[in-house]
């Protein structure tokens, strides 16, 4: 019984850190159809950002929830400037172009941060189920997962932006008829989608060591959660996110890691070639 | 910015046109010695004082007024964590560098990428690393520490300050799938019983499912020879999870790349282990180490065992070249089986002539403070895992890595 | 396509016998055999990408597949010959269920960017998974992160005991590539070629013109595979290794980018794209001033930015400018072509 | 007896809860021209998609010559001898004229015969001037022509052509009649247009769609005057 609680547990919170890693490149990729390779290392970024404002004296909360997202942030904002900008339209030059940033960021992450494996102590003590201990840091995951949606959510329902966004999503056109610009959109979007990696790293810092190079872990994960979901924002990262921690989950347990891993892989192999749309291109339709 | 591209662009032009000299003008009035690690990428950690540890030895040598009246260089190749530059750059130093001797490699894989090849150009190779036993092979040298070693000291008191049922987390290469078999025999050996073994890709860093199931199997003990940055995260979800006072934990790698300094105390303290070094070794030779070391890169603080392994191995193949007195690979070779032995930072180091492997002390010690505390020193212990079925002197010509059966 | 095959065969032979003459003066052979086989692995993207619109991000996989499929078949047979065919045979079978299952099933673009992507990185896991005992093919250990050392290195075919390796080793490397570079030239000037490039411009029409798009863009991705897995059996040949870390992302990044770099569309720029990419990578090994990494990915960044279509379109560019003559090979909109397809959604 | 060259048996087809087509049955002879109009939405375009593999049908049947085609694929539509000509250009636009035709040509014959008739052809709708052109450069008439030249190069017996005469000006217009006209001699033509002029310049039998079904079929004249027609393009100059 008590592992039954445990197992669901590690179930809500493989889902919670797969929306995490995934939010901020859906975002970027749901608005500007831009798939940002260098996603991985945003989120690298972010948790070195972390680490380092908490080794100058910082809250880690702040730091996790307030600074790594604007430092992130503001890295994604100039790297639209500098290169995103001059490839919008262009697919797959903006995938190659963000994989030669990913690149670029791991080799200067390499030359400020040496590649140590370096991390902090998660925040919050680990608590008992019967006569389980687990994590108390995947609650806290799990509760951050769930606000992001529903920021998310309430954002795009109920504000002026959210509306401009809603409306840049199903047509990219329909903005600047609307008399919006939409470089400025595009560069509010990035922003956005950065902060969102930023915070996805921060958080997940301390519970994994840090190297340059941690961001490829994510990118593959990210990257076909994304796909896998669809068109529609919040229902396709809900709805893939779901499924693909699940059946991870469910192999991990059962048999071992690297097993969950692969199961995750083929699983996204098989629902592509069924569902070459995505699950919200096929069902959830027009939802958010 | 663009000074900096320029900048790198006439080095790329100097190493381009270094590399373009013919060899001949390099005339043979030095000693090479070829080096070949990981100083960038993934396992730089390990490699990168390993690095400075030969160098620091190579300085030494040569502020003593060299070997054989020759000054010894430096020929350095950074693999960059990637095992397939380990075949690259090793057949570029002994095929064209053509270097007297070669010492590095890190991790076993990267041992077994370069040994047939040191091999066939008959090129002394020193690995210098804490490793999982078994290489038996007349051209290579080996001074790390074996399980025979360390896991056979390590589990008896590690079982006896927890309990007789043991788990064994492992990293998924050679490396962990032999010592596990180890860890395994020693368990058994001291009447316990092994319940559960679980081997990690070096790529996972998310243990929270593993925690889950080591408490369904409930051990009274963990050993976790895990490897690299991405494992270390397990140390740190076990204490987040608050396991470390519910079960002790024990380790053959952790604190090998100084991971212990990473770690905060909480999170470290009482993890027991055993290594031939340690920083915080109180002897008259390792406080005279580590006063070269910070007066060559101004901190001691990132010495780790396989610094000191590999600083030793430098030394005492310097020491057998002395002997030799030449440096033809035989006579090398020789003075080396005649059962030599330095003093180094971690005290006595000798050649086992049998095996090419090293008999050393070891130390049992426990994580404090970020710092191992040493709780029982045992000299001189010899490779006897290696000894039984390694004999280089009866077939000189073996070369075989072997493996334990259980 | 201008020019005819026979023109290409000796202009090819005399490039490749020049090559072969003066190289050596300048880089030494060992490291000149791995730059030929990075070429060829180049080549072999180059032909799906520049010239069929197949952006696959799991060339690796077919390179890893046919150095491993070398390995193991070298280890149980003891003789090279038959473990090079496999290690052709193999990447290509795989590749054509591979592609069946991907084109048949209409899927492009970004999607088939995933599907290969997310197919390398469950070859690298399986790989990487595999040190234990239990892991065996025939008399072969597949050794897991260790990868396969100690296999039989390539021989005169029927000697096993004759071994070809260091100079002799080069040039049957840099006769292989040339030989594949010839059979590039001729696939693409047979109307297979010509067929596929039409596909690679408009899927739609060339359909509605009667052709089986899928079936044809199966065969070449197979075509593909099997000079990536030659690729992979020589570079196992080389290393005497094989590891995991040929089905990385890492490598598959790596041959896209010596594509861009070289030039799509084009059979000698990802060639030298490769070679000169993978020398740089070598140099670079050697200073430790700035980052690899970092140096790579600029290289990647500032192509895409100022010099999309790659060093070999834009010297041939200039050639025609200041020459006026029409240089060989075709440069096209590799811009417009390799962001043809937009994503659905 | 004439050969029924194009038969279609109560196709019908449904995205989601639009009928975009309803039960059309279609008959076409062999060299009969058939022009399909419709105001936008009348489901002329779904028909078109059905019939040459682009789209598959919900329900109803598609007969080639007798053969069914309901579920084939454009390819294999197109190998039976079918030329097709979608709405927008479609060709090829990083090759040239004579590599597009010679794609065409080459379907149906061996390279050296391809050749000649790419050179046929070239010669027969007078792109001989632009014949070592890319599409991507040359002016939408031309590519209209061109694409005209991949259809008539396969020599069909049965040729499908949506809008033809989109965006066309006068004097294009004029020559896309005559080679239609031309290519009517051996083959079948349905022409989906909007183009009023252009439909009463060319055709004999109309087939007028509306709301996804036939709303009725005669000659051209007929069509024109009927009150019901005319309602049906409400507002539009018939």
């Amino acid at each position: 019984m008590d592992l039954t609680v445990v197992i669901l547990v590690e179930m809500l919170y493989a889902v919670a850190s797969l929306i995490l890693i995934s939010a901020g490149l859906a975002v970027v990729f749901g608005m500007m159809k831009v798939i940002n390779l260098a996603h991985g290392e945003f989120m690298m970024m972010g948790g070195y950002a972390t680490i380092t404002a908490v080794n100058l004296g910082v809250n880690i909360f702040v730091a996790m929830l307030i600074i790594a997202p604007l430092v992130v942030g503001l890295i994604g904002l100039v790297v639209e400037r500098l290169v995103i900008r001059h490839l919008y339209g262009r697919l797959v030059d903006t995938m190659l172009a963000t994989w030669g940033l990913s690149l670029f960021f791991i080799g200067l992450a390499t030359m400020i941060f040496g590649n140590t494996t370096t991390g902090i102590s998660t925040p919050i003590p680990g608590f008992a189920i019967g006569n389980y201990q687990i994590n108390g840091y995947n609650f806290f995951i799990i509760v951050v997962a769930i606000l992001l949606l529903i920021g998310m959510l309430s954002i795009l329902k109920a504000t002026r932006a959210g509306l401009i966004a809603r409306g840049a999503m199903q047509r990219s056109d329909m903005a600047a008829a609307l008399g919006y610009s939409p470089d400025r959109i595009y560069m509010a979007t990035f922003f956005c989608g950065s902060a969102l990696s930023g915070l996805a790293g921060a958080v997940l810092a301390p519970l994994v060591g840090l190297v340059p190079t941690s961001g490829g872990a994510y990118i593959a994960k990210a990257f076909i959660t994304v796909i896998a979901g669809g068109p529609s924002l919040i229902a396709g990262l809900f709805s893939s996110a779901g499924f693909f921690g699940v059946v991870n989950q469910i192999f991990t347990f059962a048999i071992s890691p690297v097993i969950g891993e692969v199961a995750l892989l083929v699983a996204a192999v098989v629902l592509l070639r069924l569902l070459p749309q995505g699950i919200t291109g096929k069902f959830f339709k027009g939802k958010l | 910015m663009s000074l900096n591209r320029r900048k790198f662009f006439a080095s790329t032009a100097a190493l381009a046109g270094a590399s373009m000299l013919p060899r001949a003008v390099m005339a043979a009035d030095t000693i090479k010695l070829g080096s070949i690690l990981d100083t960038s990428g993934i396992f730089d950690a390990y490699g990168k004082p390993m690095d400075m540890a030969a160098r620091l030895a190579v300085d030494e040598i040569n502020a003593a007024g060299g070997l054989l009246g020759k000054q010894v260089e430096v020929v350095a190749y950074d693999t960059q964590s990637d095992m397939a530059l380990y075949s690259q750059y090793g057949q570029q130093l002994t095929r064209q560098d053509q270097v007297d001797v070669v010492h590095g490699g890190i991790l076993s894989a990267s041992r077994e990428a370069i040994r047939q090849t040191m091999r066939k150009t008959r090129t002394p190779y020193f690995y210098n690393v804490l490793y999982e036993g078994g290489v038996c092979d007349r051209n290579i040298f080996i001074n790390g520490v074996t399980p025979a070693q360390q896991v056979e000291a390590l589990v008896p008191y590690a079982m006896g300050k927890s309990g007789k049922k043991v788990y064994i987390l492992a990293a998924d290469y050679n490396y962990g799938q032999i010592t596990a078999r180890w860890i395994q025999k020693f368990v058994a050996d001291n009447g316990g019983e092994t319940v559960g073994v679980d081997f990690f890709p070096l790529d996972v860093s998310d243990f929270g499912s593993t925690i889950a199931k080591i408490q369904s199997v409930g051990p009274d003990l963990v050993i976790a020879p895990l490897v690299g940055g991405a494992h270390l995260s397990f140390f740190r979800q076990w204490a987040a999870a608050g396991m470390k006072d519910r079960i002790p934990l024990a380790s053959t790698t952790l604190g090998v790349g100084n991971e212990h300094k990473v770690l905060t105390p909480e999170e470290g303290n009482g993890i027991m282990v055993a290594y031939n070094y340690s920083q915080e070794l109180d002897t008259p030779a390792n406080n005279a180490f580590k006063e070269k070391w910070a007066d060559a890169y101004g901190d001691s603080n990132l010495i780790h065992e396989i610094a000191v392994s590999n600083y030793q191995g430098v030394m005492t193949w310097a020491e057998a070249v002395r002997q030799a007195g030449s440096m033809d690979r035989d006579a090398l070779i020789a003075a080396l089986e005649s059962g030599l032995s330095i003093d180094g930072p971690a005290g006595k180091i000798t050649v086992d002539p049998k095996t090419h492997h090293a008999v050393l002390d070891v130390h049992i010690m426990e994580i404090e403070d970020q710092g191992m505390k040493v709780i029982e020193t045992l000299p001189q212990r010899q490779p006897i895992d290696t000894q039984a079925v390694c004999d280089l002197s009866a077939n000189p010509d073996d070369n075989t890595q072997y493996e334990i059966e259980i | 396509m201008p020019g005819s095959l026979s023109k290409d065969a000796i202009t090819i032979i005399l490039v490749t016998a020049i090559l072969i003459w003066v190289m050596p003066l300048m880089i030494g052979t060992y490291t000149l055999t791995v730059l030929i086989v990075y070429g060829m692995l180049g080549l072999s993207l180059g032909l799906i990408w520049g010239f069929g619109g197949i952006l696959c991000f799991g060339q690796a996989a077919f390179f890893g597949l046919g150095a491993y499929t070398y390995a193991v078949a070298a280890i149980n047979i003891g003789e090279s010959t038959v473990p090079m065919i496999l290690a052709v045979i193999v990447p290509a079978a795989f590749a054509a269920l591979l592609g069946a299952m991907m084109f048949y099933g209409r899927l492009n673009d970004v999607y088939l960017g995933v599907i290969t992507l997310v197919v390398t990185l469950i070859l690298f896991k399986f790989i990487n998974s595999t040190a234990g005992p239990q892991y065996l093919i025939g008399n072969a250990r597949l050794g897991g992160f260790n990868g396969i050392p100690g296999f039989q290195t390539l021989n005169v075919p029927g000697r096993p005991d004759d071994y070809i390796w260091g100079d002799s080793y080069f040039y049957v490397c840099a006769v292989l590539l040339g030989l594949v570079f010839f059979l590039v030239s001729a696939l693409l000037r047979s109307s297979f070629g010509r067929i596929a490039v039409g596909i690679r411009e408009n899927e739609t029409r060339m359909s509605l013109l009667g052709y089986d798009v899928r079936a044809r863009k199966t065969v070449l991705f197979a075509a593909g595979a099997a000079i990536a897995g030659l690729a992979g059996a020589l570079f196992a040949n080389w290393a005497e290794i094989v590891t995991p870390s040929l089905f990385s992302l890492g490598q598959s990044a790596e041959i896209i980018i010596w594509c861009i770099v070289g030039g799509l569309g084009t059979r000698l720029g990802p060639v030298l794209g490769a070679a000169g990419l993978a020398y740089l990578k070598f140099l670079l090994g050697q200073q430790s001033l700035v980052d690899n990494t970092l140096i790579t990915g600029l290289i990647l960044v500032l192509f895409v930015l100022f010099l999309p279509k790659g060093v070999v379109p834009a010297l041939a560019g200039l050639w025609k400018v200041s020459f006026g003559r029409r240089p060989l090979g075709r440069i096209h909109q590799q811009r417009r072509m390799r962001n043809r397809g937009r994503v659905n959604g | 007896m004439v050969e029924t060259v194009l038969e279609t048996h109560g196709l019908t087809m449904r995205f989601g809860g639009v009928v975009a087509s309803d039960n059309v049955d279609f008959k076409l002879r062999a060299r009969e021209l058939r022009c399909l109009i419709g105001p936008n939405g009348a489901g002329k375009s779904t028909f078109f998609k059905c019939v040459t593999g682009l789209q598959t049908p919900t329900e109803g049947e598609v007969y080639m010559r007798g053969v069914e085609t309901t579920h084939w694929m454009p390819h294999q539509i197109a190998s039976l001898g079918v030329g097709i000509k979608t709405q927008t250009p479609n060709v090829m636009d990083s090759l040239s004229v004579f590599e597009n035709i010679w794609l065409a040509a080459r379907r149906f014959h061996d390279p050296k015969d391809a050749n000649r008739k790419t050179q046929e052809i070239i010669e027969r709708l007078a792109l001989g001037s632009i014949a070592r052109d890319d599409l991507g450069r040359l002016a939408h008439g031309e590519r209209q022509r061109v694409e005209l030249g991949l259809v008539a190069v396969g020599d069909p017996w049965l040729v499908l052509l949506d809008e033809p005469a989109a965006g066309m000006s006068a004097e294009d217009v004029e020559r896309m009649t005559e080679i239609i006209h031309e290519l009517n001699k051996t083959a079948a033509i349905i022409i989906v247009e909007h183009d009023m002029q252009f439909i009463r310049s060319i055709a004999q039998v109309v087939t007028v769609f509306h709301q996804g079904k036939v709303l009725m079929e005669d000659h051209v004249d007929r069509v024109m005057s009927d009150p019901t027609v005319r309602n049906v393009y409400l507002g539009k100059k018939v």
